[in-house]
C-alpha cells in the first residue's frame, strides 16, 4: 500500500510485518518513534507481542538474549548513549550468534551531550560482530528490516543485525512509502525457527565460559559467519526484489551513476541522498560524478567496491563520525583496501551539522581540482 | 528412586562441577534445583556458580540454563518470560534467575530492580556468600561488616569493611513483592519449601540464600554446615519469610549465642577486636530487633 | 586457513565447536573427575551408618549415593574431600583418611 | 516540476509539524513525492519552531534541512518578533501570514508576501484558534501546489481516529481555500 | 533583601531556562535551590531540566552543577564528595544529586542503591513528573497506573499503564537511611524545611518531589498548582517524612476528596472508564491505609 | 628501588607515586590486584587517598567524573567487560577533557566469557578520545603510569588516558622492577591543579548540552588535542628519560633491531617481547629481522610509523582481536598509511590462545618467503 | 582548514568553545528571552494586589520580582504566560491579555 | 647463563604460585632478571595448577607460556595420577617430586627425575604440611641456580607482616638444602 509515513513508523511496520513477538525497548532521542508506534500496535491488538518497558538499554540487549532463546522473534531500537550502555551486551548477542535485529536511530555519542546526527554511535561498535547496515530512505527502511531478519536467520550466518538509519534526517521524516502486504512478507520471511533454544523437554546450556582452548575458534567462526553474510545479503537483496519489486544496488553497495564516473563521493546513509542530488546537477553539467552507497558496512564488501573503484580517478570517503587521534574510520578502511587509488577524506556532519548541496559541491570540485584532500566540513 | 526423606532424590547441578571443596554456594544450588525440578529454566549471573558449572565443552546443568553477563540475570529471565508468553509456552514452566551477592545486591540490582517493577513471574535467588568471590574475595555491599576482603583489608588504619550490609531482602520486599524469604543450608527442608513457594506465586518473587565460602571466609570446608547454623543461632542471618508483606520467622532464636562463636570460626574476622565484637554485636542485636519490632505485623505494602 | 593445528599447551583433544558455544549434553561435567582433587577422603563405616540421609544432603558435590541395597555410598569420582559429610555425620559413622598416591 | 520546498513556522505545541505533514500527504494524494519533516530541536511547548514539507515529481533524493524555501507560512505572526522568517529566501518566494494586519504592516516589505486572518475562520469554523491545518486551505489557493481534494483526503487520513476534528478542519480549509483564492 | 515570606529571594535557577510554560519541575527546582542556597554542588541527570537549563553556552544555574549521563548522577556525586573529602573540602558543602524520574526509579536507580550502600553525604532528588518528558512522555516506572503515555497509550485492547507505581520511597527508606521525604510545590514551605533538614545529615538522604509536567499530562500550564494541591487532597500524593525510620504525615488528609477530581483535570487520564476509576480509587486508598499503618511506628531499620 | 613485585602492584606503585586521591574501583579479572593493591596501601594509610567500592564500572566512570572535577587527581582499573560497561563513560570524560588515568589489564570480551588475552576490549575503543598506550613490562608499567598523569594533565592535550597492560600475560607477573622515589616524581610530576572545577565560590556548568552549531567544533578541538598529545608523548619520555634513565622508544613506537631490519613484525603489548626474543635468536642466525612495537595506539602516531617502517621490504601486522567482518583494525590501520609497503596481516593470540616463539617464527619465515599473507595464528 | 566559515543555519554567531564545553557565566540564560513564547500576558493590578508573594513563589520562571517600592512585578521579559500566577492570586489581582503582535 | 625455566606441580590453595615469585625473588637477590607467573586459569582450591619461574641473566623479553622447562617441582605427588608433570620436558629436564618414593615407583622413568620428602621435613620443622618454600631448599641444593642466602632474603621479604613463618619456612628449607645437596 503506497502511503506518506515517517521512516520510524516504516520500521515500526517492518517489525510488525516481520511478525516480531518480543520487543524489549527504553526510549532515547531520536529513536523513540519507533517503540511508540510499536506500542501502538501492541496496546491496540494490532500486533500480536510483548512489549517489555525494560529500565535501560542494557537490560533491552539483555532481555532479547532471554526472548530470542526462547525461539520467539525479538526486536529494539535505540541511540547514541543507550546504543552505547548496550555495548556490553552487543558482543555478547553475536557470540552466542542470536539473530537479534535492532534499529540504530543514529545520534552523536555525548559528550557534549548531543541528540542530533552522526554515526558515531554505531560505526564505533563496528568490531562487535553485528552486520551493519545504513539506510537512505523510509521505504529502505521497512525493505531492509524484514530482510534483517532473514539475513540474521539465515543458518550460515546466525549473527545479529543492525539497521541503521539518521537520527531526525530519516526518523522524523515523513515521505512516501509503499508497504508491503503481510502475506507476501510472509512469503519472504518464514517463521523463525532455531533449534538451540531454552526448552524443558531438552534441556541445553548456553552461554558457558570458552576457554583459550575454543575461544580463538569460535571468533573465527563468527568472522566466517561474516563472510558468509555478504552472499546471505545479496541473495536477500535480489529476492526481495523478485518480490516487490525493489532492490538497493547488489544488496552491499548501491551506485548512483557510477558506470562512467571518474569522481566520486563515497558515504553511508542520508547525506548519500544529498550528494546524489548533487551529482544529477553537476551531470547535466556534463561533469563525470558518481556516488557510492554503502548499505552494508559490516560485513565489509571489498570486493564490491574494489569493482566499483575501478575506472574512478579519485574518490571521496565522508566520515560522519572520527576515530579521535586517528581518522575517519571509514576513510581508513577504505585507503587499506585501495592503495592505488587517490582517496580524499572528509569528516561531515557531526552531532547534527548538516550537509548540504554546498558541502557536496565543494567535495566534488575538490576532487576535480585535487587540491585539498582532507577537511572537516564545517 | 524420587525422594530421599522429602528431599529429591533427582540432581539438576551434577557432580564434577569445579566449585572448590565445601562450597556452601554449589550446597545450595544443588538443593535450590531439587526443589525447582525439572520444568525449571534458569538464567544465572557470571560468579563462581557459573564458572564452576560451564566450562565449555562441559556443563553441570541438566535443566536449560543461560549465562549473558555479571548484571543481567533479571533481565535475561525478563525476555524468557515475556518470550514464552509470547508464544503460548508460559504454562507450567518455573524461571529462577540467579547471581551471587556482587551480581545481585550491587551491579545486577538496577535489573533486578526494573524487573520487580514490571512484575515478571519468575522466582530471583540472591545467592549470598559476602564477597566478589569468582575474582577473588573483594567486597561486596553484602559483605558483613568488619570482614576483611581484598578491597576491604584488615589495615593498619582501617579494619576490614565499614559499612553495614545491605539490607537487600527489605529493599526487595519494599518493591511490593507477595514473597520474599531468606534461606540457608542449615535447614534444608526450609529451603525446599521456600523456593516451591516462590516459584508458585504470580509475580517476582525473590528468596535470599546464605552460603558459606570456605576460600573467602577463610574456614574450614568442613565447617560450611556448622557455620551455617551458628549464623541462625548467633541471629547473624535470620530466617523467615515475607508473605504479603507479613513477616514470620522460620525458625526464631529465643536465646542466640554470642556471634562472637560465629566469628572466630573465619578468618576474615581474625583481626576484630574485642571492640569491634562488641560493635558487630550491636549491630547483629539492633537487626534482630527490628526483624522482632516487625514480626506478624503487615510491615511492607504489597502491590503484587 | 592453520599451518599446525595448535601451537602450546591448548587444544590437545578436539574439541566440538557448536555454533553460538551452546552445549547440548547436560549434566556432562560428570565426565569430569573431581575426585584428584582430594586430600582426605572420608570413609563410611556402613555399619555405624544409621542411614538418616545427612551426609548424602550436605555434599556439594553430590557425591554421595544411594546403592540398590539402600546403603550411603561414596562416589570418589567426584567426592573432593571437604569433609563437611564426615563432619555432619550424627552417628560418627564417617572417617577421614589422608590419600595417599 | 522542479523541487518545492515549504517551510513554516510555528510555536512549539502549535501543530507546524502536523501542517507539513499533512501538505506531504496531500501532494501525495496528488501524486507528488514528498518529504516532511521538523526543525530537530530541543524546543519546548511555547518556544518558536519551524518544519518543512518538500514536493517533486519525483523521488527526492536530497536530505539536509530546507535553506531557501518557495513558500514561507507564518501560523503565528508574533514569532516575527524574534525569528526571521525571510531567511534564506529568494526574491520569488511567497510569504504567507495568519495575520489581519498588511505584509507592510508587519515589515514583509520587499518580499511576496500576503497575510490572511486564518485565526479568525478558524475561531469561526473550529471554535478555537487551530491554525495548523487550516491553513494549508489558505496555501492550496494561493500556489496551486497541492489540490484541496488531496487535502481533505490527507486531513481525514491524519485525523482519522478523531472524525469530528477533521471535518471541522476540512471545513476550515474549504473556507481559507475559498477566501484566498482570489489572492493567488 | 534576604527571605520574603520564609522563602529566600535569591535566585540559583535563573530565569531564560527554556521549561515549557508552567512546567512543575522547574517551579520544583526553582524552590529546591532556594533552600539549599549558594554553597550547593548540583550533579544532574539527563532529563527536561538539564536539557532547558544548559544549551550551550547558556546556563541557568548559579550553582556549580555537573550533568554526566542519564543513568549516573548518584555515582557522580559519590565521586564529589569523596574528591572533596580527600582534599578536606568537604565542610560546609551541600551536595545534590538530582533526576527524573526516569533516572531516580529506572535507568539510574542501580547508582543510586549503590551510593546509598556506600553512605556518601549527599541528598538524591527524585522530581518525579510520572514519565519520560524529556523524550516525549514515555511510560516509566513511576508513571500512574492507567496514565496514557507514548509507550502505554490509551489502547483498544490495553488502557495506559498497566503497572502500579514504583513505590520508590521506601525502596529507599529500607536501604536503612535516616531521612527520606516527599514534598509538593503545593507546600514550599514544607518543601524548604525538608530540603534543608535532608542536607543536614550525615549521610545519603532522599526526597521524592512531586512535579506537574503539562506537556505530558495534558492539562493546563496555569493548573500546576492546582493538581499539586488536589494530589495532596486526594492522597494520590502524600506528603510525609520518614525521619530516623519512623513515617509522619506533614499535611495529613482526614477526608479525602475522589481521586475523579484529580484524573479529570489531565488528558493523559480522559480515556480510564468508570470501572478503572474505581480501581484507581482502591490503588490509592490502599497505598494511603498502608502509610496510616505504619505512622507514628519503627517501621524501617536504620543504619545510618 | 629494585625489587621484584608483580605487574599490577607496579600499575598501583604508579598511581600511589603519583599522588592519586580518590580511586573508584571495581573488581574484575585479571585487573583486580590493581584494587587490591591499592585498597592495602589505603587501608594501611600508606596512601592518602579514597577509593570508593562503587557497584558497577559505569559508576567507576562516573565517579571519575566527579572526583576530577573537585580537582582530585583520580584513578582506576578495569577489563574486559567492566570495560565495556564504562564504555557509554568513556567518550564523556574525553568530551568534558577530565584527565582521567585507567589501567586497563586487557582480556578478551564475552561471548562467549573468557577471562583471558586479548586486545579486544580497548581497542575497540579506539575511537572514544582517550590516549591508549599499551606496555610491555612491569617496569614500564610503574613508569607509564606516572607519565599518564603528565601527559593527561598537559594544557594542550588535557584528555584521559589509559594505559593498556595485556591480562595475566602481565598482570599477574612477577619480575624485576625499578621502583622510582617519590621525590624525583614528584618533580617530573607537579600536583594536579585545574582551573575548571566544582567550586561554590566560582560556580561554573559542567556538561552542557551542545547544540550542532558547536557540537563539531568541539570534537574538532578534541582531535587538535589527540594530534597535540603526540608531542607532549614524546616530550613526556624524552623527560622521564633525563630523571630516570628509562625511555621506551621516542614514546609512540619502539624499535628493536630495525636499524638495518628488511622484515618486521609490528604489534603492541607483551607480544613485542616474545617477538624480540625470536628476533634475536634470528639475527644470530644472520636474518635481518626486527620488532617494531607500537606504545602509543592513540593518537596513532603516523609520522613515526612510517619512518619506520621507510627501510622495510616487508612487515607483519599481528592483531590480538578482529573487527568482525572486516579485519584487524591495526592491520587495517597500518595498511591505509603504508600504500607502497608489503602487509602481512595476522589474527593472534585470541581469548588466552598463546602466542609462542613458534608462531613468531612462522610469521617471519612468512615474510621472508612472501607465501603466507593472511593468517590466524591458532 | 576549513573554507567556509559555515555551511547551513549554524553558527551565525560566533560561540565562544571553551575547552571541555564548560560555562564560567553562571545564570547567562537570563540573555535568553523566553518572553517571546507568551501567548497570554498576566498583568498584576497593583491595586487589588494584598503583596501576599503567592505569584513571586509559584512562578517556574521567577519572572516576578519585588520592586524597589515593594510592588510585585512581572519581568515579561521571562513570562512565559503559564498563567499560574493569574490562577493562584488569592485576591485575582491578576488579569490575563492576549499577546498581539 | 641462557634462560632458565621451572615449573611447579601443586594444588589451588598449596601455594605453587608462592613458591614460583619466591624463587624469583630470591634469584633477583642473586643479580639475576627474573620473570614468575601461574597458570592463568580459573581452577578452585584443591583443583591441580602450575607456575612457573624464568631466570636469566638480563631482561627476559619471552612473554609466552613455558612449554619446555629445565626444571620442574612437583610439590603433590598425588596430582601425578591426573597431569602429566613430564609434558615438553626435554630429555636433560630436572624433575624434583616431594615424595617418599622413588622416581621410577612413581613412575618417572627415562627422566632425570628426584625424589625427597618435603612434606615429612615441613611437618617436623613447620608442624604443618606447608611444602612450597620448604621444596625450594632443595632445588637450590640439586641446581645451584639460585643461592640459599638469596632464598633466605627472598622468604623474609616475602613474609615480612608473617614474621613466624618466615622463620620456619627459612629452617626448612635449610634442612631440605642440606638434605639434597648430596643430590646434586
Ligand atoms: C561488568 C562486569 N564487571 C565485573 C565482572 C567481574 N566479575 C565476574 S564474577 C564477579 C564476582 C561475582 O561475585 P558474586 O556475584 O558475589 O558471586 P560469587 O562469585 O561470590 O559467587 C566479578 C566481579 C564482570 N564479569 N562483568
Ligand atoms: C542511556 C540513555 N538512555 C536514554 C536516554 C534518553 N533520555 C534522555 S532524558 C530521558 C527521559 C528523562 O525522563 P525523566 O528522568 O523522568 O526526566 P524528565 O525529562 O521527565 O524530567 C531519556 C529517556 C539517555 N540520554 N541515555
Ligand atoms: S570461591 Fe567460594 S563460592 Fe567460589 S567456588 Fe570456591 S568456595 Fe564456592
Ligand atoms: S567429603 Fe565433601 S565432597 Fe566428599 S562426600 Fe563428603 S561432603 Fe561430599
Ligand atoms: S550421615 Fe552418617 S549416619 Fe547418616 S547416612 Fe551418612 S554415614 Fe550414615
Ligand atoms: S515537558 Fe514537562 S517536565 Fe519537561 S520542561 Fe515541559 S513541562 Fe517541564
Ligand atoms: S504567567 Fe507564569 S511565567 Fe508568567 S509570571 Fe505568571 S507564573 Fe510566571
Ligand atoms: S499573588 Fe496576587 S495578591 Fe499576591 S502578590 Fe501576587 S498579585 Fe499580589
Ligand atoms: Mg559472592
Ligand atoms: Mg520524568
Amino acid at each position: 500500500m503506497k502511503t506518506v509515513i515517517e521512516a520510524s513508523e516504516a520500521v515500526a511496520l517492518g517489525a510488525k510485518l516481520s511478525r516480531v513477538k518480543v520487543c524489549p525497548m527504553y526510549p532515547i532521542t531520536p529513536s523513540t518513534h519507533i517503540p511508540e508506534r510499536i506500542s501502538d500496535y501492541i496496546f491496540d491488538g494490532e500486533m500480536d507481542a510483548e512489549m517489555i518497558h525494560v529500565e535501560s538499554e542494557h537490560s533491552a540487549a539483555s532481555a532479547l538474549i532471554g526472548s530470542i532463546l526462547t525461539g520467539a522473534r525479538s526486536f529494539t531500537a535505540t541511540s547514541s548513549n543507550g546504543f552505547e550502555l548496550m555495548y556490553e551486551i552487543l558482543p555478547i548477542l553475536s557470540g552466542m550468534r542470536l539473530p537479534a535485529v535492532m534499529a540504530v536511530a543514529n545520534r552523536a555519542v555525548a559528550g557534549p551531550i548531543n541528540i542530533w546526527n552522526d554515526h558515531s554511535d554505531a560505526v564505533s561498535a563496528r568490531d562487535q560482530g553485528w552486520v551493519q547496515f545504513y539506510v537512505e530512505s523510509s521505504q529502505e527502511c521497512i525493505d531492509t528490516i524484514i530482510q534483517c531478519y532473514k539475513i540474521a536467520e539465515d543458518k550460515n550466518v546466525q549473527m545479529p543485525v543492525m539497521m541503521c538509519l539518521d537520527g531526525f534526517s530519516l526518523t522524523h521524516v515523513f515521505e512516501n512509502v509503499d508497504i508491503p502486504e503481510q502475506k507476501q512478507v510472509d512469503s519472504f520471511l518464514p517463521p523463525f525457527k532455531r533449534e538451540d533454544i531454552l526448552d524443558v523437554k531438552n534441556p541445553k546450556t548456553f552461554g558457558p565460559i570458552g576457554l583459550p582452548d575454543s575461544f580463538m575458534n569460535f571468533k573465527k567462526q563468527q568472522q566466517d559467519a561474516m563472510i558468509n553474510a555478504i552472499d546471505v545479503i545479496k541473495k536477500a537483496n535480489l529476492d526481495y526484489k523478485k518480490l516487490f519489486g525493489r532492490g538497493y544496488g547488489d544488496g552491499l553497495i548501491e551506485l548512483y551513476k557510477m558506470d562512467d564516473a571518474e569522481y566520486a563521493i563515497l558515504a553511508m546513509g542520508t547525506i548519500c541522498g544529498t550528494a546524489k542530488a548533487k551529482a544529477e546537477e553537476l551531470r547535466a553539467k556534463g561533469k563525470k560524478v558518481g556516488v557510492i552507497r554503502l548499505r552494508s558496512y559490516r560485513p565489509f564488501p571489498v570486493e564490491a567496491l574494489k569493482k566499483a573503484f575501478k575506472k574512478l580517478t579519485r574518490l571521496a570517503v565522508l566520515d560522519r563520525h572520527i576515530s579521535l587521534g586517528s581518522d575517519g574510520p571509514l576513510f581508513t578502511e577504505i585507503n587499506a583496501i585501495a592503495p592505488g587509488l587517490d582517496v580524499f577524506g572528509y569528516i561531515a556532519g557531526l552531532g547534527g551539522r548538516d550537509v548540504t548541496l554546498d558541502h557536496m559541491e565543494s567535495v566534488y570540485l575538490d576532487l576535480e581540482t585535487g587540491k585539498q584532500k582532507r577537511e572537516w566540513l564545517m | 528412586m524420587k525422594d530421599v526423606k522429602g528431599i529429591s532424590y533427582d540432581e539438576y547441578f551434577a557432580s564434577g562441577h569445579r566449585a572448590c571443596a565445601g562450597c556452601g554456594e554449589a550446597l545450595v544450588l544443588r538443593h535450590i534445583m531439587k526443589a525447582a525440578g525439572s520444568n525449571t529454566i534458569v538464567a544465572q549471573a557470571t560468579g563462581c556458580m557459573e564458572v564452576v558449572s560451564t566450562p565449555y565443552p562441559q556443563t553441570a546443568w541438566k535443566v536449560p540454563w543461560v549465562h549473558g553477563a555479571f548484571e543481567n540475570a533479571a533481565a535475561i529471565a525478563s525476555g524468557i518470560d515475556r518470550g514464552l508468553i509470547a508464544q503460548g509456552k508460559r504454562e507450567g514452566v518455573n524461571i529462577i534467575a540467579m547471581g551471587g551477592d556482587g551480581a545481585s545486591f550491587d551491579i545486577g540490582f538496577g535489573a533486578l530492580s526494573g524487573a520487580m517493577e514490571r512484575g515478571h513471574k519468575f522466582t530471583y535467588i540472591a545467592t549470598d556468600n559476602e564477597a566478589y568471590m569468582n575474582t577473588g574475595v573483594q567486597r561486596s555491599g553484602a559483605t558483613f561488616p568488619y570482614a576483611s576482603t581484598t578491597t576491604s583489608p584488615d589495615g593498619k588504619k582501617i579494619h576490614g569493611k565499614q559499612e553495614p550490609k545491605k539490607p537487600l531482602a527489605f529493599i526487595v520486599a519494599a518493591h511490593g513483592l507477595n514473597y520474599v524469604a531468606s534461606m540457608s543450608p542449615a535447614n534444608l527442608f526450609d529451603m525446599k519449601k521456600k523456593v516451591e513457594t516462590a516459584l508458585s506465586r504470580n509475580h517476582t518473587t525473590f528468596l535470599h540464600a546464605y552460603c558459606v565460602c570456605p576460600v573467602g571466609w577463610h574456614c574450614k570446608s568442613a565447617d560450611t554446615m556448622e557455620l551455617s547454623r551458628l549464623a541462625i543461632q548467633t541471629r547473624v542471618f535470620p530466617l523467615y519469610e515475607i508473605d504479603n508483606g507479613v513477616l514470620q520467622f522460620n525458625q526464631k532464636v529465643e536465646k542466640p549465642k554470642p556471634v562472637k562463636e560465629y566469628l572466630e570460626l573465619q578468618g576474615r574476622f581474625r583481626h576484630v577486636n574485642e571492640e569491634e565484637v562488641e560493635k558487630i554485636q550491636k549491630y547483629v542485636n539492633d537487626r534482630y530487633d527490628f526483624l522482632l519490632s516487625i514480626e506478624g505485623k503487615k510491615a511492607f505494602d504489597v502491590l503484587y | 586457513m592453520t599451518r599446525k593445528e595448535t601451537v602450546g599447551d591448548v587444544a590437545k583433544e578436539s574439541i566440538p565447536l557448536n555454533t553460538g558455544a551452546v552445549i547440548r549434553t547436560p549434566g556432562n561435567t560428570k565426565k569430569y573427575h573431581t575426585g584428584s582433587w582430594r586430600t582426605f577422603r572420608p570413609v563410611i563405616d556402613q555399619k555405624t551408618c544409621i542411614k538418616c540421609g545427612t551426609c548424602w544432603r550436605v555434599c556439594p558435590d553430590a557425591a554421595i549415593y544411594i546403592d540398590k541395597d539402600g546403603k550411603y555410598r561414596i562416589n570418589y569420582d567426584y567426592c573432593k574431600g571437604c569433609l563437611i559429610c564426615f563432619r555432619e555425620c550424627p552417628v560418627k559413622a564417617i572417617s577421614k583418611e589422608l590419600e595417599q598416591k | 516540476m522542479v523541487l518545492k520546498e515549504v517551510r513554516f513556522h510555528g510555536r512549539g505545541g502549535q501543530g507546524a509539524v502536523t501542517s507539513s505533514q499533512v501538505l506531504a500527504i496531500a501532494a501525495f494524494h496528488d501524486g507528488k513525492f514528498t518529504q516532511a519533516f521538523p526543525n530537530f530541536g530541543v524546543e519546548r511547548t511555547g518556544a518558536p519552531v519551524e518544519s518543512y514539507t518538500r514536493i517533486d515529481d519525483k523521488h527526492i533524493n536530497v536530505r539536509s534541512h530546507v535553506y531557501s524555501p518557495a513558500y514561507v507560512i507564518v501560523l503565528d505572526p508574533s514569532l516575527m518578533a524574534n525569528v526571521d522568517v525571510t531567511k534564506g529566501l529568494k526574491k520569488d518566494a511567497l510569504i504567507i501570514v495568519n495575520s489581519n494586519k498588511t505584509p507592510s504592516e508587519l515589515g514583509l516589505k520587499g518580499f511576496d508576501a500576503k497575510s490572511i486572518d486564518i485565526t479568525k475562520v478558524a475561531l469561526e469554523v473550529i471554535g478555537k484558534p487551530f491554525v495548523n491545518i487550516a491553513a494549508l486551505g489558505a496555501f492550496a489557493a494561493m500556489t496551486g501546489e497541492v489540490s484541496i481534494e488531496a487535502l481533505n483526503k490527507a486531513i481525514d487520513e491524519r485525523f482519522a481516529e478523531k472524525g469530528k476534528i477533521a471535518g471541522l478542519n476540512k471545513e476550515a480549509c474549504r473556507v481559507l481555500y475559498e477566501k484566498a483564492k482570489g489572492m493567488k
